[in-house]
């Protein structure tokens, strides 16, 4: 099952004739594009295609499902804590754990990961601790840069604006001659952005080590993918730019983890960019700044209950033996725990140093700044915060 | 006559102006059936169609490129951009066409569009959330720049912008969204762009301030009166580009002191524009330095701490102390 | 022959299902992208293909023939005013006549075409004076506003820039129920900003009546496609955003008059955008300050020379017996002089009048500005040039 | 030493930081084989390769976006932006990341970058090729802006830039390209960012300038001199930002009078930020308003009549002498 490339099959015969710059002759015939496919490889019911099914050690099986579960548990706490008053605005997963935690689960330290907004769960399997991450979305200047040894881009706001710098990184590797890719999400209305769009073409042009994941949940706030595009499918923007491209059930853990391994596999073969649209939903709220029953039909999201990535790949893993009701408790109560913990943790951290925000502009603080520094320090010393 | 929100003072402009002109649509990401993330928008879709109220895909500069082609084609475009920091996205769109178009053709052209955002922090809201770039807009030709500090005013200036001929920049004070209320008439009102509004008349030192650093003004008008018998004459820009520089300087003329404060990066910011005007118009008047209190030239900082970023009340009536204190 | 419309295949069954905000299940089966179709009518030799001959009226193809050749006169001629130092700097459209003028010819009056600066043939026909046009390329401002009763855009210098408000412009046809459309041309350069992509997916979205010509010239100043695209066609870029395309031969002025036609019709009909992609070819410089000896091997323009876009429609004509070689000549005399009248007339016009910079920005002159204007107008007294 | 031309400088300069370091590169459109189309990065790609001088697809979003990418990753990318106008169209790259990346990472990651690109009008050129927009980035938090006069200064502060790990706009006078020679020192030469030089000393009056604008300033203060026996302090700003308030302000000090000329439009620009700085550090000195020369508010004209929007040393001439009989 391949991350399909439409262009390999057919360079070889047209290019150079269709090419206008090798203009041998005029090449009349059509141009084959050939068909985008759709990996499944745990269906709704948790069922495997046999034929299909990677071959995983126990441990990657069950961290991986562990991972799917503390993001969850992540979540919940999260959703409490800003419901009390104790977070800030936070933007949900819930019900996208597949599709975030398999597009990682290929990388090394040594590989970049560029996230959007809406990855935590990804973040914690690359080693942001928990607490950490409560920082960044409470607030705090100190939440938002990767912990010492993580390659990850601090995660974008602005959408679609990492995914060039994504791109860089890449270019960078290939510079650099290192095998190392990175891994780059955005969401399907990110995919309108136009520098996602000239992300791609850099990437295909400059064969960088890129894979992108469109994560399309169906929605952007309240705009649905039908009013963000006219197309079918967001993997066909891979089309317009020669880069392979592949749709994944992003509900199922397996699919994703298979298909980004090839992809990452190509990447660092120096075969160049992939591009995976996930197909996902966003069974909760935008942002807890957000509320979904303005615009959209709950019968929508029941729907997509029965998709629930966990479940299905608790049924799998329940067959193959490898769960069973009590370690799936067990499973469920260790995140909440290590949540709570991460949150005690969180609550008992120092307050936000207000002094810091002239220190990290430039390599050192020019005179210019200094002046203001003062100025600023003076404010804050009136106000009785002393430093 | 009721006690609206600047967001319901808002909505109020863009119902009536619809009502008015068929011409006049809105374009944006989730002004629909969301009503806009603020609220703004909210029950206008309803009322005036979805071939009127559009949401669009997610790209500013699509929404701006595509309403200059709207605008040049006769309709009147009021675009959302939901917060100000995406306007970056919009830059060359801005730059290039709704701002030059009508110049590019000689006035065979217009773009009578508006670009409604909110802009500024105090809300505690994620990075570039937060962002005051109102100087990238004034420094760039074939632009109105407005910003309205209060409900009354707001929609006042909004149904001004959206009957006005050429392309406006209309920078809503998100903080002040919902900070208070105030009557608006039900009738519908206009106010003259490019006026700058004096809010109190003081003969001892001129403050210029607009959007949501009138409050913090107001506070320290209000201080500075009581605690320190000082008479300070208060001014609302309202306009940005093009300034009302005449009301400023006379007013510089008379008190012969100012204090300039705005939430904008300070580096070739508004403030640095009337002080610079002020030097030419009211040199001789002037009893010591203009003093401008701004944001700092730091990236907005993240929420935990954003509240020290944004000058408040107690630095305001210090600067004006020391202003009159100068020798 | 028609702009073949990848989606119209398949919309029906697929479109629901795959659609993740209406999730009644997950559809599996791949999705079938189809072929982009090439159009020649007219070969190099000048031949026709029988069955896709259209039919046109001899006026209209005598028209059409003139044209372009006084497209190519006028460009012979502001090259040779350029060299003189009678004019500035000027982008020439030496090979690409068939393109530029078949795009426009099913346009009305009521239509808009939005060009980019290689235009000036396709301006011709929509009604553009020719010393209008000098005036433009001399860098007059009153060169630049399109005459009256024209419905063009100014022509575009930044790259892209017009395709947005372009589709903006057929928006407003849709919102003002007018059964107009809009051309739009960028070239294969133009391709790679992101607010093309843009504009193809608004488009789109909105089902705006706008027909996208990219003009595949082979080069965007020194860069050759192959490092513009890793793609084969840019026309794939309408398959991302479910745009009809096809690949049009740009120096066979029937296929491009067939297939602007079809996609106009298409447009007035409610249908929504189009893309053709016309290949075609730059024969001469960039633009009079480009030297394209330094990046480009002269075997290639060789090659294109015997595609010649005139030659093969005065061959067509010829064996309609619609021209002769005395007619042939007779209408390259008469283009030729059509442009030196052009040039003295132009000679013959007013200097600049530099006191108008400040007129057109506003409705009417900000108070601001007219002591700015003021100020400007003592410089010019200063340096001896009165108003 | 040989005498160079800017564009042979700038030339030299990047041939000898990629020789120095091989993390520098090279972005940009038709910098290639065509090496530019002001010929800045001639036969660098032969000497240096194709994977070191990389030709780009026509974006400009994509160019800056992706070297953000590359400087994060450790190499040094020196891009190429063909005109300044242009720049419009990476604006969101540049605010969100370039400026920004190293803040939202707390010095985690860097972006030693530069962004080249020729600036300002005075060489006949088409619509939006003849901008001055050094404002924008001025205005633009963790931007350094750097804006050479002439070949000299320019090799040694490009070779700074490319140096530096902090990213920097490096505005190019395109009307000094290949206006003039100069000796230029074979040996890497350097000179420190964020600092002004006075290019003239004199007691009676401070002229501020920088760029292109050198050259009708010094035409200026040769006039003043010889015909008019006032003695100008010249001083060429080099770096916009940070700026170098402090030589500036001491000069003020001493003169009393101060003009300053940029070709860039006036509202928010440069010299209002100047003219502020010098108000609140040189006010009690300041014996007459301090008077700006300046590109007015509209956008640069069509190139017939172009010469007349740029600041000529006649105006400047006279803005000096009626600063100095200001009374
Ligand atoms: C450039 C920009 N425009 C608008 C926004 C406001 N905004 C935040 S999230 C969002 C929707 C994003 O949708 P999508 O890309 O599908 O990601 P999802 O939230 O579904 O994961 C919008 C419009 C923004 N953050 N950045
Ligand atoms: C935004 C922008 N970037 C760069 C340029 C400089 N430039 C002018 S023409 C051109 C090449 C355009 O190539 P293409 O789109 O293929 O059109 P062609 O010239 O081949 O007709 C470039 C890079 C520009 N005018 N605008
Ligand atoms: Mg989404
Ligand atoms: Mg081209």
């Amino acid at each position: 099952m391949a991350a399909q490339n439409q262009n390999d099959k057919k360079t070889t015969s047209s290019e150079e004739v269709l090419s206008p710059n090798t203009p041998s002759s005029m090449n009349l015939s059509p141009i084959d594009l050939g068909q985008i496919e759709v990996l499944q490889i745990l269906n709704e019911h948790g069922e495997v295609d046999k034929g299909l099914e990677p071959k995983l050690t126990d441990e990657i099986l069950l961290n991986t499902y562990r991972a799917m579960v503390l993001g969850r548990a992540f979540d919940s706490r999260m959703m409490t804590m800003q419901r009390q008053g104790r977070m800030g605005t936070f933007a949900p997963n819930f019900g996208q754990e597949a599709c975030i935690i398999g597009q990682v689960t290929s990388l090394t330290k040594d590989d970049w990961f560029a996230p959007s907004y809406r990855s935590f769960g990804a973040q914690i399997m690359r080693g942001w601790p928990l607490e950490h991450l409560m920082r960044l979305w409470a607030g705090f200047h100190d939440g938002f840069p990767p912990p010492k040894d993580v390659n990850d881009l601090p995660f974008s706001i602005v959408i679609g604006s990492h995914v060039l710098p994504a791109v860089g990184i890449g270019m960078g590797m290939n510079y650099k001659k290192k095998k190392d890719c990175v891994v780059v999400n955005y969401g399907d209305g990110a995919s309108s952005q136009g520098a996602v769009s000239e992300a791609l073409n850099f990437a295909a042009v400059y064969k960088a080590p890129v894979v992108f994941v469109c994560e399309n949940n169906g929605w952007a706030i309240s705009t649905p993918t039908k009013k963000q595009s006219a197309n079918q499918t967001f993997a066909a923007h891979g089309i317009a730019h020669g880069i392979p491209c592949i749709r994944v059930d992003g509900n199922d853990i397996l699919a994703m983890m298979c298909a980004t391994k090839e992809a990452t596999n190509r990447a660092r073969n120096g075969e160049g960019p992939t591009l995976i649209e996930a197909i996902t939903y966003r069974m909760s709220l935008h942002t807890t700044a957000d509320d979904p029953t303005v615009y959209r039909n709950e019968d929508e999201v029941k729907v997509w209950e029965a998709r629930c990535p966990i479940k299905r790949f608790e049924t799998y893993l329940t067959n193959k033996g490898l769960l069973d009701i009590s370690s799936i408790q067990k499973t469920h109560e260790s995140c909440e725990e290590e949540v709570i913990v991460a949150r005690d943790k969180f609550y008992g951290m120092d307050p936000a140093d207000p002094t810091e925000i002239f220190d990290h502009l430039y390599e050192s603080v020019p005179k210019e700044l200094q002046l203001q520094r003062e100025e600023y320090l003076r404010r804050l010393r009136d106000k009785g915060i002393d430093q | 006559m009721s006690k609206l929100t600047m967001v319901e003072a808002l909505n109020l402009a863009m119902d009536q102006e619809m009502a008015r002109d068929k011409n006049v649509c809105l374009m944006g990401e989730d002004i629909g059936v969301n009503g806009g993330v603020f609220r703004t928008t909210k029950d206008l879709q309803k009322t005036h169609g979805e071939e009127r109220v559009m949401d669009t895909p997610l790209a500013e500069c699509g929404i701006v490129g595509t309403a200059v082609g709207m605008a040049v084609y006769g309709v009147r475009p009021v675009v959302e951009i939901q917060f100000s920091g995406f306007t970056m996205q919009a830059f060359d769109q801005i730059e290039q066409n709704m701002a030059r178009l009508r110049n590019r053709t000689r006035g065979k052209y217009t773009v009578p569009m508006v670009l409604r955002t909110p802009y500024g922090g105090g809300i505690r809201a994620v990075e570039h959330h937060s962002e005051s770039r109102e100087a990238y807009w004034a420094h760039t030709p074939g632009l109105k720049v407005v910003v309205p500090s209060g409900p009354r005013n707001a929609r006042a200036l909004l149904a001004a912008s959206i009957r006005d001929n050429d392309p406006v920049i209309f920078y809503e004070p998100k903080a002040v969204y919902r900070a208070f209320r105030e009557e608006v008439p039900e009738e519908p009102e206009t106010m003259e762009l490019g006026k700058a509004e004096i809010v109190r008349e003081g003969k001892d030192i001129t403050l210029i301030t607009y959007g949501a650093m009138m409050r913090p003004c107001k506070e320290a008008v209000l201080d500075l009166a009581e605690d320190h018998n000082i008479d300070v004459e208060l001014i609302d820009l309202l306009t940005i580009s093009p300034m009302d520089t005449e009301t400023l300087a006379e007013s510089v003329q008379k008190t012969g002191h100012c204090v300039i404060v705005n939430e904008g990066q300070r580096n070739c910011g508004v403030a640095a524009e009337i002080i610079a005007r002020l030097n030419e118009a009211a040199f001789d008047c002037l009893e010591a330095p203009i003093k401008r209190i701004t944001g700092f030239d730091v990236p907005f900082p993240y929420f935990q701490i954003e509240e020290h970023f944004l000058p408040e009340s107690e630095e305001i009536v210090s600067a004006v102390k020391e202003t009159l204190d100068w020798q």
